[in-house]
């Protein structure tokens, strides 16, 4: 039992977890974040394949992919939420 | 220091900073937006120039190199997708000035340029991309702008199947990124050699599997569609245009080099792309049948196309694979041209009448006959009749799959051209026809320059027919790739 | 089995993943927010553990503390615009059980063939080790990951910061200076959040002046955290913004992306191409880079915060469709 | 210039090109509209004559241009190519100035014009074309082009019976793309050859040949209207009369004729369809379809419907000769493509004359209309006896030329199924003729007394062509007469 092997498949299990939420999550909010779990998943999987036993120095490629995606992830993610919030907006708008 | 100036930089940078140069500059976004337009559309050709005289042309970025660096390459296939992504954009461009006049609209203006200018910026940057991580986060900058201008008009309905889109655009993006993570794993490196360099194992296929997946929920196979009907009848005209015509290509182009570099593995596996390929045509042409309203009609078509060209990939089996791509990618500029120019018609056809409901067509006070030209002769090369681009998409499709024995295809491309003849005509009659009690009819009214831009499109969807031979022998240039490292 | 780390790794591991199925089961969103930002700190932890500590501080400052931060603005904006009726936003359909449970199971067979996939991949594959390796002493940087970050796949990180100004365009196009929620006081959910939050960003800060001194530093952590600094601002109402400060801000969202993709042209010329630095200026170039992206990233992140473009509110009600 | 190689896409382009310059002139400038329709005809006649005497000179017109890898836009200018122009081009030219005549102050004269115009570029393309290929092409196009003609003076009702029509031209059109599909993957070409392509396909898979023999001919069959496919024909009665007229004499049921003509004698070759056993079948259908429109025209009081229930009846005495793979049948065949169009343009002219002139569509209706329009009805008259066969009118001379080949082919009975047929026409036209001129009708027609008011550009056209009809007829043995020309026809599809 090494890390890698652990938090692989931790990353698989909460991507996985992601995917449910992502496909069956009733609030807009939730599915929102449903998705950033399924990134956290992929971040998992890319952090686990840089690992290197020590005392070797992991793959530095992936974790600026990561890095990357997280970035990316954020953005998608406040876009998301502008939209959510601008919907509720006009829908509670359209209540009053 | 005068740099160098690469053609492939300058289709990737030019919009680039047109959309900061719009963004900042609100007042002056609608000249930069078209200056910036023609000149990456003067880019493109000077590619397409190169491409022409040497063959597919590679830019190591950084000097690095693959697989360390990312390398920015251009070859028959991705040139056509940069000349059909910037010629059609600059038109639709065009109509979007008229589009976007109105008084109401300021905030429409201001914002549609620096968003459609990175959106430019990313479909380019698909094109030219030969890493997969490197597409993964192109498809971002995609789907973001992309979503921006689905709800640019602001109107729930749209702000709704935006984010609709929103979410299976992350999430298609996501799966695809997972894919990435599986193959770093398994062949530890990123770019499209490495790809055609790895061997097929568990992690290869899991890799494929996960980013098809995605990229067919990002391009809208049924029944991985259900975002795209809204989001693309709710958005304003151009925008439309911009997302059905050029958008979902971004995804079927990644499909098509992916499945080139790691060939599907199983013959059940590419029948299954074509079935679902047919369910999109079976499902989306009865949809398009009970459409009430002009653009959602127009919508389902485009989930039709999507279904037929994923059909024309698949049209032959294993054994045609080599050669499927050509089928598909015909038909996949054939409909970047018409559907951009449908969908502006249909525009134009709702501003001129005030609604596009199908049923009330054929009241209108107004005839806005160039619009419904211009319509008639999008139908025409999406429904596949000669002598447009569509036609001779279709006619490729059939014959491989005919010589292949494959007649099940066959069977379902008539049965979606019948059905696509039944919806379009619902739409076509309704133009011909007049209610000569209720409605005085004048001929000639509702042109507009602001016609000239998606007749254009409709002309050259039909006149691009005529020149199927060289842009096939256009793009077979760089193919395979490997022939080219 | 021995190692006691393994132990710790397992235990992680089982929060980590309880806590995912915790914050997408939990009924209250509020609640849902706070066991995300924890899951999100233990991940990072996890990196750490996997000798990753630039993901993880991205992770912990970006990941898990700007998203948390966006996650309870909408929760609190959802609260205000509906009334504190119910943050709980059924859609008019339900969707069947039936349907949920088959999607639930269709998901699980899913991860169950990644997971099969995923241990039959080689346990450390080849990588980028060795070429990273032979290139870094022509990078102009000390830092593997920045090395990677800002120069072999600068193009990368060009188009990461385009994401993000194509994010602040859309979220600004989006939300219209209309109705919102009042800015936030520092009421119960924010306590939490800054409860929460604000440790993270202490360490994060404090690592970061540490590693800058012996690695260019991270432009995306550093950014993080004058963000949350800009966040804090905000919230504080220390500073409103101002519609006349909109060009200024938009100045700073385009500054790294346009600094970025200048040098990455300019630098092309005499057998270079773009991206492709000169030795001798490479290190000046990349803390050009990465200064300008640091700054552009912590505005744009305080905005995507803030939301909607601040505009006069009279003349944007006359100006909407 | 004496030796122009591109004549025929010129001879193309008259009416190609006409179509958009008339789409978009507006509706009010009349004059110039009328202007550019009748020089863009009178120059196509002259081309087309010019390009009859070349080819009669021995001048090969072959232009290609490729589509596909392999897969040529092909024109040729064979005779049976100048044989259908030279109709079409005459023919338009007096149409135009019927249609002219007949449209006067009605709804949207441009878009009727443009269409008109695409509608003959769409059947001289059919004609000129030099491989199935190109034959889809313009037959699509003149799917099209019809389409809105058709329905020109449409109000809503009249799109209750539409989706028959549009559904049987359209998956006519598909069908035959089929089939042109499933020539080229059978025999890597689709070029029209005398003496046919398929002979190698026919050894190797006779069931293929004969499968594509059905697809090819039935799709084709659709506008030829050959039983059972004949449906939506008199569901285009809706349309104006000149596009009647023009449907029935060249564009649409002769193109169906025409292909049919191509597919047996250049797509299969008139010996390997007749080894292939699907000649006489064929002949048969015709036989049928002769005998089924004319027992149902009996019946119609419609005047239009009953021309058109002869034209279904008519036009398969085109199809019956190049069944009967007689050479001698097959200049009945060719002769009658010229003459029935003459005759039926006539009919279709005059019909259109009534009911502008005197309101009269119906048969019941026409009793004395000989008085009130003597040239009308006397061009009438000339053709419906020219249609029962009355020596020496131009339905003679075909009839004549069929029974002969039957009687060479061996196929006796085509004698009495023409004898029946003749007999049937005249069950059905000589009441018609004998209601106008022996009739008396004071009392039948309400409220419009005295002359019919119609303009010369309406009462010239039908003259013309009953003079045609006669001269036809009465000249056929002249040199240029369409039955020399046919004859020097069929030498080369019979490769004499």
């Amino acid at each position: 039992m090494t890390p890698d092997l652990i938090y692989g498949v931790t990353g698989i299990a909460v991507f996985g977890i992601g995917l449910v939420g992502a496909l069956c999550a009733q609030e807009r909010l939730r599915r929102v974040l449903a998705l950033k779990l399924c990134s956290v998943g992929a971040g998992f999987l890319l952090v686990v394949g840089a690992w290197r036993e020590p005392p070797d120095t992991p793959d530095p490629v992936p974790h600026a992919l990561v890095i990357t995606g997280i970035v990316v992830m954020v953005s998608a993610t406040a876009v998301a939420l502008a939209l959510i919030r601008r919907l509720q907006t006009l829908e509670a708008e359209d209540d009053a | 220091m005068t740099p160098d100036l690469d053609p492939m930089i300058l289709a990737i940078f030019l919009p680039l900073f047109g959309a900061i140069a719009a963004f900042m500059l609100p007042r002056a976004a609608a000249l930069i937006g078209l200056v910036t337009l023609a000149m990456t559309t003067g880019a493109v050709f000077w590619l397409a120039q190169r491409v022409l005289a040497s063959g597919a042309v590679i830019v190591p970025l950084g000097g690095w190199g693959a697989p360390l660096g990312i390398d920015l390459r251009a070859d028959g296939l991705s040139v056509a997708m940069l000349l059909l992504t910037s010629a059609v954009g600059f038109l639709v461009s065009v109509a979007a000035l008229d589009s976007l006049k109105g008084a109401d609209q300021a905030r429409q203006r201001q914002y549609f340029w620096p968003l459609w200018l990175l959106l430019l910026t990313g479909m380019n940057g698909v094109y030219l991309s030969t890493d997969i991580f490197n597409l993964y986060v192109m498809i971002e900058v995609i789907a973001l702008a992309a979503v921006g201008l689905t709800v640019l008009s602001g109107t729930k309905a749209a702000l709704r199947a935006g984010l609709e889109y929103m979410y299976a655009s992350i999430l298609g993006a996501l799966l695809f990124l997972m894919g990435v993570g599986f193959v770093y794993m398994q062949a530890g490196r990123l770019d499209f050699a490495g790809l055609i360099a790895a061997e097929p194992s568990a992690a290869m296929s899991a890799a494929l599997a996960l980013m098809i997946v995605g990229l067919l929920l990002k391009t809208a196979l049924f029944p991985l569609h259900f975002w795209l009907p809204a989001a693309h009848a709710n958005a304003t005209a151009p925008a439309s245009a911009l997302l059905s015509g050029l958008v979902v290509k971004a995804a079927l182009y990644i499909f098509l080099r992916l499945t080139t570099y790691m060939p599907l593995p199983d013959e059940i596996l590419i029948t299954l792309i074509g079935a679902l390929g047919a369910g999109a045509v079976l499902w989306g042409g009865l949809q398009a049948l009970r459409a009430e309203r002009l653009k959602l009609l127009v919508a389902w078509s485009t989930v039709v196309q999507i279904g037929l060209i994923f059909i024309a990939f698949a049209r032959a089996g294993q054994v045609g694979l080599a050669e499927s791509w050509k089928a598909a990618a015909l038909l996949i500029l054939a409909h970047g041209v018409a559907k951009a120019a449908m969908f502006l018609a249909a525009g134009r056809i709702k501003d001129e009448i005030g609604h596009d409901r199908i049923r009330d067509l054929d009241r209108a006070p107004v005839r806005p006959t160039l619009a419904q030209f211009t319509f008639a002769l999008a139908a025409i090369s999406l429904i596949g009749l000669p002598p447009s681009l569509g036609f001779i998409g279709k006619w490729s499709l059939m014959e491989g799959a005919m010589a292949a024995g494959y007649w099940h295809w066959v069977a379902i491309t008539m049965i979606g051209t019948f059905m696509s003849v039944a919806y379009f005509s619902r739409v076509l009659s309704a133009f011909l026809r007049f209610d000569r009690v209720r409605a005085p009819v004048g001929e000639h009214q509702g042109w507009a320059l602001a016609d000239a831009a998606p007749l254009t499109l409709a002309l050259t969807a039909i006149g691009l027919g005529l020149m199927a031979a060289p842009i096939l022998r256009f793009i077979e240039i760089g193919y395979p790739f490997g022939a080219a490292l | 089995m021995t190692d006691p780390l393994v132990i710790f790794d397992l235990l992680l591991a089982l929060a980590i993943v309880a806590l995912a199925i915790a914050a997408l089961s939990v009924r209250d969103l509020y609640a849902m927010i706070v066991l995300f930002v924890i899951f999100g700190l233990l991940s990072a932890l996890a990196w750490v553990r996997l000798s990753a500590p630039d993901v993880a501080l991205a992770e912990a400052a970006i990941g898990t503390g700007v998203t948390g931060a966006l996650l309870l603005k909408t929760l609190h904006h959802l609260r205000f615009a509906s009334g504190q009726r119910s943050a709980c936003m059924t859609p008019a359909i339900p969707v069947p059980t039936g349907v949920m449970l088959a999607n639930a199971a269709f998901c699980g067979l899913i991860t169950l063939g990644l997971a099969v996939a995923f241990l039959g991949a080689p346990a450390a594959g080849p990588g980028f080790d060795a070429l990273v390796a032979g290139a870094m002493p022509a990078s102009g940087v000390d830092h593997p990951v920045t090395g990677v970050l800002l120069n072999f796949r600068a193009y990368d990180t060009l188009m990461e910061v385009v994401v993000l100004l194509a994010a602040v365009v859309a979220v600004w196009q989006i939300e219209r200076g209309l109705s919102d929620a009042p800015s936030p006081e520092m009421g119960e959910v924010w306590q939490g959040f800054a409860r929460l939050a604000l440790p993270a960003i202490v360490v994060v800060g404090t690592y970061l002046l540490w590693v800058g001194a012996e690695a260019p530093g991270g432009a995306f952590q550093g950014g993080a955290v004058l963000a949350a600094v800009g966040l804090l601002l905000l919230l504080t109402r220390a500073y409103v913004p101002q519609p006349h400060h909109r060009g200024i801000a938009r100045g700073a969202f385009v500054l790294g992306t346009g600094v970025f993709a200048l040098v990455a042209l300019l630098v092309a010329g005499g057998g270079r191409v773009a991206f492709e630095y000169p030795l001798d200026h490479a290190k000046t170039l990349i803390l050009l880079i990465e200064g300008m992206v640091t700054i552009s990233i912590a505005v744009t992140l305080a905005a995507l915060f803030h939301g909607r473009e601040p505009v006069a509110l009279r003349k944007e009600v006359r100006h909407d469709t | 210039m004496m030796d122009a190689p591109l004549l025929p896409l010129f001879i193309l382009m008259t009416s190609l090109l006409a179509a958009p310059i008339l789409f978009a002139l507006p509706e009010r400038s009349a004059r110039l509209r009328t202007g550019i329709n009748l020089s863009m005809a009178a120059l196509k006649v002259a081309l087309v004559g010019w390009l009859s005497l070349k080819v009669s000179q021995g001048v090969i017109y072959d232009l290609r241009f490729e589509m596909l890898p392999g897969l040529e836009f092909k024109l040729q200018a064979d005779p049976l190519a100048i044989l259908f122009i030279a109709l079409s081009a005459v023919l338009w030219l007096i149409t135009t100035v019927y249609s002219v005549g007949y449209l006067e102050h009605g709804p949207h004269r441009a878009r009727f014009f443009g269409f008109f115009s695409l509608c003959v570029a769409a059947t001289v393309g059919i004609a000129m074309s030099g491989n199935l290929f190109t034959f889809l092409l313009f037959y699509e196009l003149l799917t099209l082009a019809t389409y809105p003609l058709v329905i020109h003076r449409g109000d809503v009702f009249f799109f209750i019976d539409w989706g028959i029509y549009v559904i049987y031209t359209l998956a006519g059109g598909l069908v035959l793309l089929l089939g042109t599909l499933g020539l080229w993957v059978l025999a890597g070409t689709t070029d029209f050859v005398p003496g046919g392509v398929l002979a190698d396909v026919v050894a190797e898979t006779p069931l293929a040949a004969k499968l594509l023999f059905v697809v090819l001919i039935g799709a084709l069959g659709v506008k030829a209207a050959l039983f059972p496919f004949h449906a939506w024909l008199p569901i285009a009665m809706v349309a104006p009369a000149p596009v009647s007229a023009l449907l029935h004499a060249v564009a649409v049921v002769k193109a169906g004729a025409f292909g049919i003509m191509r597919v047996v004698y250049e797509v299969f070759g008139i010996e390997t369809a007749q080894a292939l056993g699907v000649t006489v079948p064929l002949a048969v259908l015709a036989g049928i379809t002769i005998i089924y429109g004319s027992l149902r025209a009996i019946t119609q009081d419609d005047i239009k419907k009953r021309l058109a229930y002869s034209t279904v009846s008519q036009v398969s005495y085109i199809t019956l000769g190049v069944a009967l793979a007689s050479p001698i049948a097959a200049i009945g065949a060719l002769a009658h493509l010229i003459h029935q169009g003459l005759m039926k343009i006539t009919m279709f002219m005059a019909a259109g004359n009534l009911a502008e002139g005197l309101g009269v569509k119906r048969v019941s209706q026409m009793d004395g209309v000989g008085r009130a329009m003597p040239g009308t009805m006397l061009a009438f008259s000339l053709a419906a006896l020219g249609m029962i066969g009355l020596p020496p009118l131009a339905g003679f001379v075909s009839k004549w030329y069929l029974a002969q080949g039957g009687l060479e082919a061996g196929q006796d009975w085509v004698i009495a199924l023409l004898l029946g047929s003749s007999l049937l026409n005249a069950i059905y036209f000589l009441p018609m003729l004998h209601r106008a001129w022996f009739c008396d009708a004071a009392a039948q027609r309400d409220g419009a007394p005295g002359r019919p008011r119609i303009g010369w550009m309406l009462a010239a056209p039908p003259i013309t062509t009953a003079v045609l009809v006669l001269v036809a007829g009465g000249f056929a043995n002249a040199p240029f007469s369409p039955l020399e020309w046919t004859r020097f026809i069929v030498a080369i599809e019979y490769q004499e």
